[in-house]
């Protein structure tokens, strides 16, 4: 086991947490005095130490046996009051050293990124110092060993997206997408809260592995209690996953820079989800009926968010809309008790997506800003580097062999074929028909066929510099490369998660792996998902490439549900008429009405009262000395008479 | 550890502003600079309190007991528990923030800082006295430089809101005097010794019906001074014509009073009411959570809305000290620190901003961020202490209190958690009209960031706000024993109640038994013209017997359920 | 020997037009006259009494009260005269500042 | 007969100069009538065996108070009684003053009658009086067991002197 300093690398987690925090002190307090290559320089550095930091815990983890990989470091006790203790620790196992290699190395290749893409930006300092301290926030997501420390690090990604997407705060869209995801996101962790807290007045306890361990003796399968805490817990991942029905702040969070759309609102955050259900199979195993309703909201997600990806023109937005979907593959994977796939599928995901975010980003920057495809196009010959790369991170997601998304795609189909329902196999294949369909779509319409451009755009449309490309290259190697770790015949994420699914020592609960099924089941599944791609690609190649017109006449011919498909079936106009002007609108009633009519009104009328008896009285103040004194004289007289009458 | 510390830190304002007196109103500078000292020193004078505190007692500590008015056994007893400790330390932290915040008053600054030199002392006295009395005292002593405090250094209205937030207060007060006088009185009858001390009044047991009286003239007052739900109108009034230093002391401080009053002596005095009382004060709570976090929604006035979510906040607080578990307790006391940190400070935000373009109305903003980013962080981290997020202050207290209240009611608890998407609503659709989008008024455009002086203030708040949010052990395990002890004395008074309450009712019942036994005892008897005598005389003591045997076997059951955990409370 | 009631309902009677006198007239001095008639009034029922109880004391207390009547007059009368100087009036009627 | 008859004739007059203070318009003529009050007062505590009281009263109420308020009426020149005529304000003050007045007197008449005044009978009989003499007593009395009120009276009229100078001499802003 290497040593460094006389101690375990696993004994330094702490400085995973502490070089993301420690950028994001130095970036925030003095950054505005450092000039912006210093600035950039510890932003990446920070992050890169955490990643080489990561990668030595994972070695180190390696080397111990598969059911020892468990450990955990305990700082100091953060709340204690009477028995509810929340203990700031760390917990290392395979999951969350696959979630912190995932995050540092992704967020290290953005943060790279982003020092070429942001350099022209007044507040690059301020972008890093978010940056990292978004990385901290995730890092300790990941790590922590219990649900409130958890939810520290769940709110505070949630800060960071809030922060990052209202980075360009002048623009008002912008100021409202990074609140609406704030709000939206409240309103998950809110079902996420309570769920932790009934956590605690079930097991007494919130730390993971007591809870994991007390969890199968202490609750009865299929258990109402554990019911309703796996589905608090689900609330929780709906809002920060961006599910059905709390996915609109996503696709709006596109307002922010395109760096941070990679790693926070592709890569990594968003899936904070799944790895909380992962984290939490134990519990989710008992509880059959909350994995159905992970299932179908994850199945109906991806469907729902793909159609919707059919009909945008923003091209961020349409990757939004897809990431919206992936996540939606994964909760499915996880839904049918395949959690390794669905975390499987987050690495992966969080590849290709960043890759595409990237591009993307590539792409605005070439053109000035431009995020319309409609007004792109051709952009093949003028950003070649970009194109390839995107084309390599489009038939991952599209799921073509051999790259990674179709590994990771494959594996959840074919769980949910296996393990779920023939409905839920079917809903994650139609997603991923339009999958492929939509991201192709999105490739043609930018990069190939005829220029779109303004003539401006035209002009200034250059390649990238090296430190965006080179971001990209490294990310399309992964895309390409990273499906092999879980190749079903010699799956090493399979054997190295396993410990992880069930608590550890609990045999009950198969691993997701796949030895059940067999070779053959296995094959034709392939075969069946790739020629749904391939099917995708083609009709988006018939429409875009071959034959132009075509789907401006599709859209005229179904005019009524292009249109519903492209306004986003009115999701945002409904909230807004349901929720949002109904509860602004009861505000205003309770404020003007209740508040200063009924309340204060009331409160006023008591003082109007004395006020009128005070009225009444003053007609006897003359203000005369001398009919005072007859009052005087009046009460004395009557004592007199009084004392006569009496004695 | 002779000195008697509470005493100095209590009264060395007013000593101040004795000084104070003396001295020219000409020389502001010198009178501001000599109450910065005396604040400054009372500050450094309280701090041996939290190194010294002891941890592992329930006694309450420092106390100094000198017999004040004999003959009506009034004495001046003060001391601290790990309750009152933090409550404390936080009113002199933010006198001299608040004091520091006048810096740019002139008018009158010679009346003005006496007034706030004395308000501390007030406010000091209030959170240490052990004695009926001299609470009353204090408690009332402070209104008197708040209603200046406001009356005359006030905005354009502020002879309406000072009156209604005196008449308010006053109004509660009043009842609760009435009430301090009874329990003298009953606390007499029973001992026979005359005494305000609330230690030896503690181990009064108060009948039931009274119990239920003198709980509701105390509610009045602390109710009112929190403000729960439908008292609350006097705060946004009182708070939007305050000068700053008035709002932050009013927000941090006097609200405090109100929910401090009802752990210190609504609760181990009537206990058993304070029990039957539970549902009326948990949904006012979660009403006033709610209501006051709808309106504050739609205010166009920022001091406005900082105050109605005051009334949220201080819901969350009531709530949890009404579930009687050692979570929502401390929970609670942990948020009155936290609102007096972060609403202390965005009332000292809103103050900076007002000093700088005159006007509270949020729609006179926008866009502030660019020209004022370090005021811009600040604000920030205040909003989001405010929100309740997880690693700064607001958070702790506000999921112990939810820990709690789960415990002791569900349905409590999922209401009063919307209250936490609500206060994310309104804090950052105002931040964002404030702080973000384009700069409109071009007044807004000369504005400048913070200067010195403005760091000075918000500065030791964001360390606190960092500290408790990350690290409240150092709080919380003071709060411990203290708490704990509270909650047993409650409990133990309660159920000595019940029991009582179950034995006067077995008692009905097996008198009404007997009668009814008796009625049919004699209607047999009627029947069988011989043995009349006899017969009844059996039945009775058939009877008799059959309704002892009830009683024991009720006893026995009671007991057995008392021996129960009945808390299952560590 | 004239009995001591007679004395006492004299006084009585003096004091009550004293207070009338007070109560009707509205300039300032005469206000004051009439003050004295009322403190004359209660002298005399003390000599009165001072002579029923063979006592010295009532005597005393005339003895002050007339004292006391004289730093009244004094000062009254300042008063009076600073007022008058202010406004130019000694009606009572006119120095109303007690009405609101 | 005689001490009767005395008290009957001077107890008229000071009621009717009484009546004539309160009704007359012109404030001198008040005055004059109030000297005149005092003066047949003075008669009747000579009936009622306190000379030195009726001797001060002559000199110090008749004489200097008196004189006082005369130089005032003087001095502000109030003889027209002009403000008199004016319409009262309170029309009501008048008669129920008067009646009031009446009440006052009948009342204070039937406690006298009623009353039996009871007490416990001092040493300072007429006839002690007359041998000692009313002034030594009342100087006696004076410098022993009232010396300290004595002392405080005294300092009484510093402080009014001082007042009247005061209140007298400052020229009031003018509002």
């Amino acid at each position: 086991m290497p040593y460094f300093f006389g101690c375990s690398y696993l004994d330094l987690i702490g400085y995973v947490l502490l070089f993301p925090i420690a950028g994001s002190v130095i970036n925030g307090l003095l950054g505005k005095k450092l000039s912006k290559p210093v600035v950039g320089i510890i932003g990446c550095t920070a992050i890169g130490l955490a990643f080489i930091l990561s990668f030595f815990v994972f070695i180190d983890l390696l080397h111990l046996a598969p059911e020892h990989r468990v450990f955990e470091k305990d700082y100091f006790t953060w709340i204690g009051s009477g028995s509810f203790e929340s203990i700031a620790g760390l917990q290392v196992d395979p999951l969350s050293v696959v979630m912190i290699m995932m995050v540092s190395g992704v967020g290290f290749i953005i943060h790279v990124y982003s020092v070429g893409y942001m350099q022209d930006d007044d507040g690059f300092y301020r972008y890093f110092t978010y940056l990292n301290l978004f990385t901290f926030s995730m890092l300790l997501l990941v790590l922590a060993n219990n649900f409130l420390l958890m939810f520290i690090g769940w709110e505070g990604v949630g800060l960071c997206s809030y922060l990052l997407i209202g980075y360009w705060f002048e623009k008002k869209s912008a100021s409202s997408a990074g609140m609406k995801a704030f709000i939206v996101n409240r309103v998950g962790d809110f079902g996420f809260i309570l769920g932790i807290m009934l956590i605690f007045v079930t097991f007494n306890t919130i730390d993971f592995t007591e809870v994991f361990q007390a969890a199968p003796e202490h609750l009865q399968m299929g258990g109402f209690v554990v019911t309703m805490i796996t589905l608090l817990l689900f609330v929780g991942a709906i809002g920060k996953s961006a599910q059905i029905p709390l996915y609109t702040w996503l696709p709006d969070a596109m307002e922010g820079p395109t760096p941070v759309s990679a790693l926070i609102h592709a890569a990594t955050m968003v899936t904070a989800g799944v790895y909380m259900v992962v984290r939490c199979n134990v519990l989710y195993t008992l509880a059959p009926f909350s994995l159905t309703v992970v299932a179908v909201i994850g199945g109906v997600t991806a469907l729902f968010a793909a159609t919707i990806g059919l009909a945008q023109n923003d091209i961020k937005r349409v990757l939004a809309y897809s990431t919206v979907s992936q996540i939606g593959f994964m909760f499915l994977a996880c839904g049918v008790g395949a959690y390794i796939a669905g975390i499987f599928h987050l690495v992966t995901h969080s590849f290709f997506k960043a890759l595409l975010f990237l591009g993307a980003g590539s792409v605005i920057h070439g053109l000035g800003g431009e995020q319309d495809m409609r007004k792109m196009g051709g952009l093949k010959k003028y950003m070649p580097t970009t194109y390839k790369t995107f084309l390599i991170g489009t038939l991952a997601i599209a799921g073509i062999p051999p790259f990674a998304g179709f590994f990771s795609k494959d594996e959840v189909l074919l769980e949910a074929f296996t393990k779920g329902s023939l409905l839920i196999w079917g809903l994650g294949a139609f997603a991923a028909l339009l999958t492929a369909f939509y991201m192709f779509r999105l490739l043609f319409m930018t990069f190939c066929g005829k220029s779109n451009m303004s003539k401006h755009a035209e002009a200034h449309v250059h390649e990238s510099p090296m430190i965006i490309l080179i971001p990209l290259l490294v990310l399309a190697f992964l895309s390409i490369g990273g499906g092999f770790i879980g190749f079903p015949t010699a799956s090493a994420i399979n054997s190295f998660l396993a410990p992880v699914i069930g608590g550890g020592h609990h045999g009950t609960v198969d691993g997701g792996s796949l030895h059940h099924v067999s070779a053959g089941m296995m094959f034709s599944m392939m075969g069946i998902s790739t020629g749904i791609a391939i099917a995708g690609i083609f009709i988006a190649y018939l429409m875009y490439i071959k034959n132009p017109d075509l789907p401006a006449k599709i859209a005229k011919k179904f005019k009524l549900i292009y249109t519903i498909v492209y306004n986003k079936y009115y999701v945002d106009e409904i909230y807004d008429a349901t929720i949002v002007n109904p509860t602004v609108k009861t505000s205003f009633i309770l404020w003007r009405i209740v508040d200063v009519r009924i309340i204060d009104g009331f409160v006023n009328a008591i003082a109007r009262i004395v006020e009128l008896k005070g009225e009444v009285l003053k007609l006897f103040q003359t203000g005369y000395v001398r009919n005072y004194a007859l009052s005087i004289l009046l009460g004395g007289v009557i004592i007199i008479v009084c004392s006569l009458i009496l004695l | 550890m002779n000195l008697p510390i509470l005493t100095i830190a209590t009264f060395l304002p007013l000593f101040g502003a004795i000084w104070l007196l003396f001295v020219n109103g000409e020389k502001q500078e010198k009178i501001k600079r000599i109450a910065l000292v005396i604040a400054i020193g009372d500050f450094i004078i309280s701090l041996p309190l939290f190194f010294k505190f002891k941890l592992n007692t329930s006694e309450f500590q420092f106390v100094e007991n000198i017999p004040w008015i004999k003959e009506f056994g009034i004495s001046y007893h003060i001391g601290i528990d790990g309750i009152s400790l933090f409550l404390f330390l936080l009113t002199s932290f933010l006198s001299l923030i608040c004091i520091l915040a006048s810096w740019n008053i002139t008018d009158r600054i010679k009346e003005y800082m006496i007034a706030m030199l004395i308000l501390q002392t007030g406010m000091l006295g209030v959170f240490i006295s052990l004695d009926l009395f001299l609470f009353y005292v204090f408690w009332e002593l402070m209104l008197i430089p708040m209603y200046l405090i406001i009356g005359v250094w006030g905005g354009p209205r502020r002879i309406y809101a000072t009156i209604k937030f005196f008449l308010f207060t006053m109004a509660g007060s009043v009842l609760m005097l009435v009430g301090i006088i009874v329990i003298f009185f009953m606390n007499h009858k029973a001992t026979g010794e005359y005494t305000f001390d609330l230690l030896k009044i503690y181990n009064l047991d108060i009948p039931m019906g009274a119990q239920f009286w003198l709980f509701l003239a105390f509610f009045f007052a602390f109710a009112i001074k929190v403000p729960m739900f439908p008292f609350h109108t006097w705060l946004p009034d009182a708070h939007v014509e305050a000068p700053t230093a008035g709002s932050v002391i009013l927000a941090a401080v006097l609200l405090k009073m109100g929910t401090y009053g009802f752990v210190r002596f609504s609760l181990p005095l009537f206990p058993y009411a304070s029990h039957q009382f539970v549902p009326l004060i948990a949904w006012l709570a979660i009403a006033g959570i709610i209501y006051g976090a709808l309106v504050a929604m739609v205010q166009e006035d920022l001091k406005k809305l900082v105050a109605y979510s005051s009334v949220s906040h201080l819901g969350f607080v009531m709530l949890g000290i009404f579930v009687f578990n050692i979570q929502g307790m401390e929970g609670s006391i942990l948020q009155m620190i936290n609102h007096g940190l972060s609403t202390g400070a965005l009332f000292l935000i809103v103050g900076m901003l007002y000093e700088r373009s005159h006007t509270r109305l949020i729609a006179d903003y926008g866009g502030l961020a660019k020209k004022m980013p370090i005021f811009a962080v600040f604000f920030m981290v205040m909003t989001l202490s405010s929100i309740g997020l997880p690693g700064l202050n607001g958070f702790v207290g506000e999921f112990l209190v939810l820990v709690g209240v789960f415990k002791s009611n569900v349905v409590y608890a999922v209401l009063a958690t919307t209250g936490v998407i609500l206060s994310a609503c309104y804090m950052l659709w105002m931040f964002q009209r404030v702080m973000f989008n384009k700069i409109t008024n071009p007044v807004n455009r000369k504005l400048k960031d913070l200067n010195m002086r403005e760091w000075a203030l918000l500065l030791p708040i964001t360390i606190l706000v960092f500290w408790i949010g990350i690290y409240p052990k150092p709080l919380l395990s003071r709060m411990d024993v203290s708490v704990n002890h509270l909650l047993t004395q409650v409990d133990d008074k309660y159920k000595i109640s019940l029991r009582k309450i179950n034995l006067e009712n077995d008692e009905i019942a097996a008198r009404a038994e007997r009668a009814a036994r008796a009625v049919a005892a004699e209607a047999e008897a009627a029947a069988r013209a011989a043995e009349v005598e006899a017969a009844a005389r059996a039945a009775e003591a058939e009877a008799a017997a059959r309704a002892a045997e009830a009683e024991a076997a009720e006893r026995a059951a009671e007991e057995a359920n008392s021996a129960d955990p009945m808390m299952e409370e560590d | 020997m004239i009995p001591l009631t007679w004395y006492l309902i004299l006084s009585g009677i003096l004091f009550s037009i004293g207070a009338v006198g007070v109560l009707i007239r509205r300039n300032a001095i005469v206000i004051f006259m009439c003050i004295e008639l009322m403190l004359n009034a209660v002298n005399l029922a003390f000599i009165t009494f001072s002579r029923q109880l063979n006592s010295m004391d009532g005597q005393i207390f005339v003895f002050f009260i007339m004292t006391v009547a004289a730093a009244e007059a004094a000062v009254g009368l300042a008063i009076i005269i600073a007022i008058y100087r202010n406004k130019a009036t000694v009606n009572v009627d006119d120095i109303n500042l007690m009405k609101w | 007969m005689l001490e009767s008859l005395l008290f009957l004739i001077m107890g008229s007059i000071t009621i009717a100069c009484a009546l004539c203070v309160v009704f007359q318009k012109n404030p001198i003529y008040s005055a004059i009538f109030l000297i005149q009050t005092m003066v047949s007062l003075a008669v009747l505590y000579v009936l009622l065996h306190a000379q030195f009281i009726a001797a001060i009263q002559v000199m110090i109420y008749a004489g200097a108070i008196m004189v006082l308020f005369i130089f005032v009426i003087m001095l502000l020149n109030l003889s027209k009684a002009d403000e008199e005529g004016e319409r009262d304000n309170l029309f009501f003050q008048k008669p129920s003053a008067i009646i009031l007045g009446f009440i006052l007197v009948v009342m204070i008449g039937t406690v006298t009658l009623k009353t039996v005044f009871q007490g416990v009978k001092g040493e300072y009989t007429p006839e002690t009086i007359s041998q000692i003499g009313n002034t030594q007593l009342v100087g006696k009395m004076l410098f022993t067991k009232y010396v300290f009120p004595f002392e405080i009276a005294s300092i009484l009229l510093f402080a009014a002197i001082i007042g009247a100078i005061i209140l007298a001499k400052k020229r009031i802003i003018e509002d």
